[in-house]
């Protein structure tokens, strides 16, 4: 490697580095640009996923539709966010600083919300959460399209106790979700007289749950509250399955949707129970058109679940409330994001002005015979005030 | 009496797997006097290629004999690209594999995508043993693991290569003198550690969802092993692996799984400051 | 001329050590390397043997050049090496240790030659035990006999009689000097021991600063003193 | 001009050097606020590539584990100013007192970590894999510790304030870390040409042979690991003064292994050529994943045993070498036990 070769690679490493501090050039009609900050790696990339298909066919059919304010065109801005609060902050950073966003949307996890949430605020800038979360989010600049404890823990826990017995396990990762969710449980266990048995808490990437299994079994609870969503969640269940305990304890898989029947096997999926907002098996006019529109965009074994329903009804909500404001301006747009409704999958869902938080329609569902059906319609649920009285800072 | 059996079983599943990764690792550093940071790269494409066979349609158990071919043929290649030129810079050979660790990692998030991916049980059948219901598979990939380091031992105490690998991780110089071709002592022995590697990512992969981190997490606790147990003999691998992975799975059942890798870890260096020759003692290889 | 050595250049940590060395054996010859420390006579031996890479000059043994080769292959070519400090594998027993030296043969013709065994009895009574629990000159009677093991056509020593008692200095010297009267072995034996030289080799050679200054046979180092304190005394 | 100073800069091509420094100066004036925010967090990796710079270019010993220093750093910052530490407050919870502290913690941690590792005569590899597993550790007892954030980590780190008012603009930010470099960056320049820094070079090319000279070579070892541990600990806290937010993350393996990186592409033997290392690495990072995606990180492991392999000075270490190498051009480079 003689000298000559090595002063070619440093000026073209140095060339890169100038290449890449050039501005990015102008498009034609300047397109109102909505950044997308969602894990597609990292553990929860099966919701990032989720999340883009529905922003990208809400923002495809209002562009069809002529766009918003006279013609100008939505844009949407995606980054990785590799399910890991720091890169969560960095990007939203360069989705605001750089690419001059008028709102972000995502993340997945409550540790990167809470994390991008400063960002929001010293910024200006509102973020879009579209998941289901422990609720207790007050705040201007976050607007939540999800479904929190009022709407799934308070009507899962009764129901679960009443059909196969009131001894609970808790098992969740070790962060600030399940933490929280354990306490919603803990609170509806006790009102109708259950006893939670047990909780334990992991980290990310377990391999083998075995001694866990081990004190879940041993521990006589009837019904098992698994709060491990995504891959770690599939390797739980697989474990659980082979250890021939699914018969004897009852699993309540939060955050499980219709991607846990790809991923797993029937006999795997078989007798596990859930509470969302949406299912696509769900015999609604309007679920099955959904269904059928995404099916069209992303062919026809495309998983559609409830977070490809929310993250689509963020978008219709900023769609709405930049044309009630009339300009871009992100303050205008916050102000007038308040008291919208919209129908996505299952009948009107309303984004209320006084917490940021949505009046949903609920579903029990139940994973059975390789499919996930409704087991028991709840209707339309008016969570608490999330602000309890206080205004929004 | 549900949890004394299973939990000796778990212990001993984990102690045997750790094994079956450390097993390799040993070999290449006992012998070249390499680390090989990218061991735990390798278990991953062995843990692949059996994720691949699955996705064709192939099934579980061609990959699991393609699984060590592969990957030593991987670890073949890499040791004529890099191994070779690095024997005697020693922290040289660390950097350059975790720089292939990294590279491997990628090539599998660029052909597999970075999600976790998950294969059908080849032996979803549980059986009934002791009272209590045990997946059949666990006992099988004790099996392997049992067989493979059986065959290990032999082939290193018993036959004519073992001699001459002894012989060249005692003393290269020596070994040379009497007409052992070092290089390609090296080349086989590289081969056999990665082929080894792969074959226990090949037999994990169905107990849990493949993704392309994990190969760290077989790698640490393995390598902790080995100097826990101590390099210089094989027998330090068995020490160390059932100090490392009867200490991770007894405390991750006493209280939890991260409380396990804490302190199993603590225990683990404090012993190597200790005893830096290992458990099992002999020379300490610098 | 079994063995020959023109003009070889080579380091060693870093300094130069030979600088020019002509030397060569004749087939079935014993000669005897002398010269105080450090004068480059181990790293002869270890450049023959390819462990010390030569900078320059040409080594041919048996008509064929092996300057730059392999080690092994050096050795496969039919040379046996015996370094100082003998290096037996101590945690090897008796019989691991000779197998080593035959190793390199082709897989059938890898048993070990039962001549071996007559040289050194004692190795035979004690075949099953550890190498290490040898004392000094049973372990280089050891390290001879699996140099022999592959019937090389020359065999190169290093310091032999180091920290051996006199008689097993002169048993080892009685019996090498047989083999070689026998088999027609070549031997090149770097040594220090006057009374070794004199009873085991047949010619002699001084090494000074890194090069072959004077060579002359036994008999004229018998008959005259004033060659061996010139080159050897401090 | 101090005298150590002024020889650093006759060393260096004082050209190169002036260079550089206005480049940095007036680089505000010309990037956009993304530009100058991206910056001002590339310029705190900088200097916490420069305390891995010390240890491991200058000292010769790998730390696999160093971001435990730089994410310590950060976590008693962001604890103490956010006064979360029971017993400190008030005037000590002020953003200088607790940097101060941040990096009195750090290097105390790092002499206690010295002490015992280098007294156990631990080296080479064995240090490598056991300061992985160190970081390792910390990165799950960060995770598990729920008192300081857990998985979440903090946020609303509170800024520091010079002269009464807050630093909290892009531009003011970015001048306040710029001059931290500029001091860290003459500091270690000092300690590396003061006759401290020529024995622990000294150790690191022959530590039998510094021994026999009556030098305590554990004892050098220590006291530089702990500069390098402290340097990367000011570095975490002033990362968590820049981004406001501290997480696992920043302590754990994953981010040793950017430094790593980051330090052996720029050349770890020089200390500025370890700090652009990081720079270049980290802007072409941020611009270039988006085009290359996954590919990104594949070139940079490639390039990463590419340079280990041909390159051991890196892509600047022979651009911005002060002197010729005081020990030649030795084989295998400096890195060597």
């Amino acid at each position: 490697m003689g000298s000559k070769q090595r002063w070619i690679a440093v000026a073209a490493l140095l060339a890169c580095v100038l290449l890449a501090f050039a501005p990015p050039a102008v498009a034609g009609k300047k397109p109102v640009k909505i950044g997308v900050v969602l894990p597609l790696s990292g553990g929860f990339e099966i919701y990032g996923n989720l999340g883009v298909r529905g922003a990208k066919m809400a923002v495809a059919e209002i562009n069809a539709a002529g766009g918003v304010l006279d013609g100008r065109p939505l844009e949407l801005i995606i980054e990785d966010n590799k399910t890991d609060p720091k890169t969560s902050v960095e990007k939203a950073k360069k989705l605001i600083l750089r690419d001059k966003v008028v709102a972000v949307m995502g993340p997945v996890s409550s540790a990167a919300r809470d994390a991008m949430t400063p960002v929001a605020v010293k910024y200006k800038t509102p973020l879009l959460y579209g998941i289901d979360y422990e609720g207790g989010v007050c705040n201007r600049y976050v607007f939540l399209y999800s479904a929190i404890p009022d709407h799934d823990m308070d009507k899962m826990v009764p129901y679960m106790g009443q059909k196969y017995g009131k001894t609970f396990y808790v098992f969740g990762y070790d962060y600030v979700w399940p933490h929280k969710m354990t306490e919603a449980i803990q609170r509806n266990v006790d009102k109708i007289g259950g006893k939670v048995v047990g909780v334990e808490y992991t980290p990310f990437g377990v391999k083998d749950f075995t001694p866990t299994i081990q004190k879940i079994a041993k521990s006589g609870a009837k019904v098992l509250m698994l709060i491990v969503p995504g891959a770690d969640g599939f390797t739980f269940i697989k474990q659980f399955t082979e250890f021939g305990l699914k018969d004897k304890i009852k699993i309540v898989a939060l955050a499980s949707d219709e991607n846990y029947l790809t991923a797993l096997t029937p006999q795997q999926s078989e007798g596990i129970f859930t509470a969302l907002p949406f299912l696509a098996s769900l015999d609604k006019p309007e679920a099955k058109d959904f269904v059928a529109r995404q099916k069209k965009m992303f062919g026809n074994d495309v998983v559609v679940t409830w977070a490809t329903c929310s993250h689509y009804g963020l978008v219709m909500l900023l769609k709405k409330a930049i044309e009630k404001a009339g300009t871009d301006d992100r303050e205008k747009i916050i102000d007038n994001m308040g008291d919208l409704t919209v129908t996505v999958g299952n009948g009107p869902e309303t984004m209320r002005a006084k917490d940021h938080h949505m009046i949903l329609n609920m579903l029990i569902g139940k994973f059975t015979g390789g499919k996930l059906v409704v087991e028991k319609d709840l209707g339309r649920i008016v969570p608490s005030d999330q602000c309890k009285g206080k205004d929004l800072q | 009496m549900w949890d004394i059996g299973i939990q000796l079983l778990h212990s001993l599943n984990y102690i045997l797997v750790l094994v079956l990764v450390a097993m390799g690792l040993v070999i290449i550093f006992g012998l070249m006097r390499v680390i090989n940071m990218a061991h735990g790269e390798f278990f991953l494409l062995g843990a692949y290629t059996v994720v691949l066979t699955s996705q064709r349609g192939l099934g579980f158990w061609p990959g699991l004999v393609l699984a060590p071919v592969i990957v030593g043929l991987v670890g073949m290649v890499i040791e004529w690209a890099v191994i070779r030129h690095l024997y005697h810079r020693l922290l040289d050979s660390i950097l350059a594999t975790w720089g292939i660790s990294i590279a491997i990692k990628q090539l599998i998030i660029i052909f597999f995508g970075p999600a976790g991916l998950m294969i059908k049980p080849p032996l979803p059948q549980s059986v009934h043993i002791l009272g209590l219901v045990y997946p059949v598979y666990r006992l099988f990939i004790m099996g392997v693991s049992v067989a493979v380091i059986a065959l290990t031992f032999y082939l290193f105490q018993r036959t004519d290569f073992g001699l001459g690998a002894r012989a060249v991780i005692a003393n290269r110089d020596m070994a040379a003198a009497l007409g052992i071709n070092t290089r390609r002592m090296n080349r086989v022995t590289f081969t056999f550690g990665s082929a080894l590697a792969g074959l226990a990512g090949a037999v994990m992969a169905p107990l849990m969802s493949c993704d392309p981190q994990m190969g760290l997490g077989f790698f640490i606790p393995a390598f902790l092993s080995i100097l826990v147990g101590g390099a210089g003999a094989l027998s330090g691998v068995l020490v160390g692996g059932a100090v490392v992975g009867g200490g991770d799975s007894l405390i991750s059942f006493l209280f939890s799984p991260v409380t396990a890798q804490i302190v199993v870890f603590s225990l683990a260096i404090v012993l190597i400051r200790i005893r830096p020759q290992g458990l099992v003692g002999g020379r300490r290889h610098e | 001329m079994i063995l020959s050595i023109e003009n070889l250049h080579a380091s060693y940590g870093g300094s130069l050590i030979l600088q020019g060395v002509d030397l060569s054996v004749r087939r079935g010859e014993i000669k005897a390397l002398m010269g105080r420390n450090g004068m480059g006579k181990t790293t002869l031996l270890k450049a023959v043997m390819g462990l010390v890479p030569p900078r320059s000059g040409r080594i041919v043994f048996d008509g064929r050049p092996i300057h730059g080769m392999d080690t092994h292959r050096i050795a496969a070519c039919g040379i046996g090496y015996v370094p100082q400090g003998r290096e037996v594998f101590d945690d090897f027993t008796v019989m691991e240790n000779l197998r080593l030296g035959v190793l390199r043969n082709p897989r059938g013709r890898r048993d070990i030659p039962p001549e071996i065994f007559d040289y050194f009895p004692i190795l035979d009574k004690r075949r099953h035990q550890r190498a290490g629990s040898f004392s000094g000159g049973e372990q280089q009677m050891l390290a001879i006999a699996r140099a022999l093991a592959a019937r090389p056509r020359l065999l190169l020593l290093d310091e032999p009689s180091e920290g051996i008692q006199p008689s097993i200095v002169d048993q080892i010297a009685a019996t090498l000097k047989a083999i070689s009267a026998r088999t027609g072995l070549t031997i090149l034996v770097v040594e220090q021991n006057v009374d070794m030289i004199l009873e085991l080799a047949a010619t002699c050679a001084f090494m000074e600063g890194g090069r072959v200054v004077q060579a002359c046979d036994v008999d004229e180092l018998r008959a005259d003193e004033s060659i061996m304190a010139c080159h050897m005394s401090v | 001009m101090s005298n150590a100073a002024a020889r650093t800069l006759r060393a260096h091509p004082l050209a190169l050097q002036l260079v550089i420094l206005a480049g940095f100066a007036l680089f505000p004036l010309a990037g956009d606020d993304y530009l100058v925010v991206e910056l001002t967090q590339y310029l705190v990796y900088g200097i916490f590539a420069m305390g891995l710079s010390l240890v491991w270019g200058y000292a010769g010993i790998l730390c696999f584990g160093h971001a435990v220093f730089f994410g310590l750093g950060a976590y008693v910052m962001a604890l103490v100013s956010k006064g979360m530490v029971p017993g400190i407050g008030g005037a000590l919870a002020s953003g200088w007192a607790a940097m101060a502290l941040a990096v009195a913690v750090v290097a105390l941690f790092a002499v206690l970590l010295g002490y015992f590792l280098f007294y156990g005569r631990l080296s080479g590899p064995y240090l490598g894999i056991v300061t992985l597993a160190i970081s390792v550790i910390a990165e799950r007892v960060a995770i598990k510790w729920y008192y300081i954030g857990g998985y979440n980590g903090l946020t609303g780190i509170p800024p520091l304030s010079l002269g009464g008012r807050e630093i909290i603009d892009i531009v003011p930010m970015y001048y306040l870390i710029a001059s931290f470099a500029v001091g860290v960056y003459l500091l270690c320049r000092r300690i590396v040409a003061s006759p401290f820094g020529t024995i622990v070079a000294a150790v690191r090319d022959n530590e039998d042979r510094a021994e026999f000279f009556g030098y305590n070579t554990a004892y050098y070892k220590i006291v530089i690991f702990a500069v390098g541990a402290a340097v990367a600990g000011l570095a975490g806290a002033l990362f968590a003064v820049v981004t406001e937010f501290v997480s696992p993350t920043m302590i754990g393996f994953g981010m040793s292994t950017e430094v790593l990186i980051w330090v052996a592409l720029g050349g770890k033997e020089v200390l500025l050529a370890s700090f652009l290392g990081a720079l270049l690495v980290r802007a072409m990072e941020s611009f270039l994943s988006d085009v290359l995606t996954y590919y990104w990180f594949l070139i940079l492991g490639l390039f990463f045993v590419a340079c280990v392999m041909f390159f051991p000075r890196g892509v600047f270490g022979r651009l911005l070498a002060a002197r010729p190498m005081a020990t030649g051009a030795k084989a295998g480079g400096a890195g060597e036990t």
